[in-house]
C-alpha cells in the first residue's frame, strides 16, 4: 500500500494551509497516510479548541472524525513553543527529532504543502 | 511509463511556484505521464483572461501543458469558495479550456497511481 | 491616550514578524499590544506577558479556535475589534501591524 | 473625519486577513472615512461568483463595506496580470458592484490623506 | 510631509511581494519614503542581479531608477545571511539594530506587506 | 543512480523547510540537493556546499537573477529542470520537495 507522510508546518486558522492538509490527509486514508506537525503544525495539537465564533470549521474535530489517520508531533518543535506541559489531543503522537525524520523519509511520498 | 503528480497551492505571479511548475512538468511530459492538482490558491491558475506585463502568462503556461497530454485539475472546495463554478463535466466558464475542476478524492486516486510526487 | 502605539500583531512567536513588534515596542513610550489571528500563540510566553501588565489585549474568537486562554494581565475585550478601532482613532495614536 | 487606509495582499480564504479587515473596517466606517487598497493577491477578494461552503463569503464582505461607503480599490497591474480587465471607469465584469481598479498612484494618494494606514 | 517606512522581509524573485513593495514605494516617493531591508528583504541588496533569463523585472534597477526612495538595510539581517562580506548594491545604506528600529517607528506609516 | 533520494529545496536558508530539508538529507543514504528559486541563497552557506561536494545542483537563472555564483563542488547545469526530471524517472529514486 502506498504510503504518504503529510508535513504541516504552519498554525491552524491563519491560514488556510493547515485545513488543506488535514482535507487532504482526509481523503487518503485509503493509504497509509500519516500526519507530520513540524515548526507552527504543532499548535494543531492544542486540546480544547473551539472555532464556532471564528466561524470557521473546527479543526482538531477533523482529526478525530479520521482516526485511520496517524498523527505524530514533532516534539522538538512542542518544546520550542512552550506546548509540552499544556492538554494536547490525544490522538497525537509525540516523536523525538531522530523518530520524526526517519519516519518523513520512510513514506513513499512526503508532501508538504 | 511513470507518473508524476504536481500539486500546487499558490495562485499565479505571488510566487515563482506556477512557473517552476510548468518547468518540471514541459519537461517531464516527454518521460512521464504527468498530473496537475490546483488547491488552495493554486485554482486561480488556469482563469482565462490573464494578462501579466512583466511575467509570463501562467493560465497559458499551464493551458499549454494540458495540450501536450498532461491531466490538470483544480480542487472543487477551493474552486467554488473562490468563484469558479464547475459545469456538470468538471469545465467552468471562467477557466482556459482542458483544465478541470474535480473533487479531492481525485486528488487521492492520482497520488496513489503516482511513482513520484511533487509539492510546491 | 495621547501619543499610544498600537501594535496589532498577526503573526505567531518566532516569527520575524513578531520578533519585530516587539523590538519595536520596546522603543515606544507607550506602547499597547493587539493580538489577532496567529498573533495570540504568542499568550504562551508568560514570561512576556508579564512583561506588560495591562498592555495586551487578545481577541476571543481567536484564542477560543486555538484552544487558549489569556493569563493574568492580558484582558479579552468583548469587541476587540471596535476597541482597537477606538484606540486608533485617538487623537495622537500610531497603528503598526506586524 | 479621519481617513483609515487598509491594504490587504492575500486572497480570500487563504488566510484570515480579508475578515480581519472586514471586522476592523465595519467598526471604523462609524469614526473614520475607510479606504482599502487590494494588492497583489488580494485582486482576488472582489471576483463575483464566491459560493464557499465552511466560510464566510469574502466578496459579499467587501462589496458590503464599499455599500457602506468605503472606498475599495484594487490595483489595476496585479488585477490585469490575474484575469480582472478594468472598463474605461474602472469596473470590472468579473467584480461585486462598487468595488473598482485604478492605478497604483491612487494608493499613493489614499495614504497621503490617511491619518492611520493598516496593511494586513 | 508624510512619511512612509516600507518594510520588505521576504526574498526578491521567490515571491511578488519584493516587486509589490518597490512598485509601492516607488509611487510614494512624493512623500518622504524610506525602504527597509530586513530578514530575508536584505537579499535585494546583493550586488550583481540579472533577471533575463529568468524573464522577469530586474529589481535591483527599480532602485536605482528612483534616487529620491531611501533604502536602509538592517545590518544584522545582512550578517545573519552572510551577506556583509558581499557586493552589495551601492544604493543601499546599513544600519544598526537601533538605528533602523528608531526609523522605522519615526515614520508616520510602517507598511509592512 | 538507486536509491537516490533527490531533494528540491525552493525555500531560503534559515527557514523551517530549509532546515528540515538539511536534515532529511543527512539521514538518506545517496542524497542530491537540488536548488532553485529562492533555494538558491543556500548557497552562500560555503561551509554547508562543502558538506556536499559534487551533490549540490543550482538553478542557473535563479543565482543570476539574485546575483549569485556557485562556488566549488556545486553544479550548475545548462538545463536544470531537465536534469532534474532525468535523476527522477531514474528507477528506484525519491524526490522529496522543500
Amino acid at each position: 500500500m502506498r504510503s504518504i507522510f503529510y508535513l504541516l508546518d504552519s498554525a491552524p486558522y491563519g491560514s488556510e494551509k493547515a485545513y488543506g492538509v488535514l482535507n487532504a490527509a482526509a481523503v487518503s486514508i485509503k493509504m497509509d497516510a500519516t500526519l507530520g506537525l513540524y515548526a507552527d503544525g504543532v499548535y494543531l495539537a492544542l486540546a480544547g479548541q473551539n472555532s464556532s465564533l471564528l466561524d470557521v470549521p473546527n479543526l482538531s474535530d477533523i482529526l478525530y472524525a479520521y482516526p485511520e489517520l496517524r498523527v505524530l508531533a514533532h516534539e522538538p518543535s512542542l518544546v520550542e513553543r512552550g506546548l509540552l506541559s499544556r492538554g494536547l489531543v490525544e490522538r497525537v503522537e509525540l516523536l523525538d527529532e531522530e523518530d520524526f525524520v526517519k519516519l518523513a523519509l520512510a513514506a513513499d511520498d512526503l508532501i508538504a504543502l | 511509463m511513470k507518473t508524476l503528480t504536481i500539486i500546487l497551492t499558490d495562485g499565479p505571479y505571488i510566487s515563482q511556484y506556477a512557473d517552476m511548475a510548468y518547468k518540471i512538468a514541459s519537461r517531464a511530459l516527454n518521460v512521464f505521464q504527468v498530473n496537475i492538482f490546483l488547491y488552495l490558491d493554486a485554482v486561480h491558475i488556469p482563469k482565462s483572461g490573464q494578462n501579466p506585463s512583466q511575467f509570463k502568462n501562467s493560465g497559458r503556461l499551464f493551458q499549454e501543458l494540458a495540450d501536450r497530454g498532461a491531466v490538470v485539475r483544480a480542487c472543487a472546495r477551493c474552486a467554488a469558495a473562490r468563484g469558479y463554478l464547475a459545469e456538470e463535466d468538471g469545465s467552468c466558464p471562467d477557466y482556459l479550456q482542458g483544465i478541470k475542476i474535480t473533487s479531492l478524492y481525485d486528488l487521492a486516486e492520482m497520488l496513489e497511481k503516482s511513482d513520484r510526487v511533487i509539492a510546491l | 491616550m495621547a501619543n499610544r502605539d498600537i501594535f496589532l500583531l498577526t503573526n505567531p512567536p518566532q516569527s520575524k514578524r513578531a520578533e519585530l513588534c516587539l523590538r519595536l515596542m520596546e522603543h515606544s513610550e507607550d506602547p499597547v499590544l493587539y493580538l489577532a489571528g496567529d498573533g495570540v500563540y504568542n499568550l504562551l510566553d508568560e514570561a512576556l506577558m508579564r512583561e506588560w501588565p495591562g498592555k495586551v489585549m487578545a481577541c476571543n474568537e481567536d484564542l477560543e479556535a486555538r484552544g487558549l486562554q489569556a493569563g493574568e494581565g492580558v484582558r479579552v475585550p468583548e469587541d476587540f475589534y471596535q476597541l482597537l478601532v477606538e484606540e486608533m482613532v485617538a487623537e495622537g495614536s500610531r497603528i503598526y501591524s506586524f
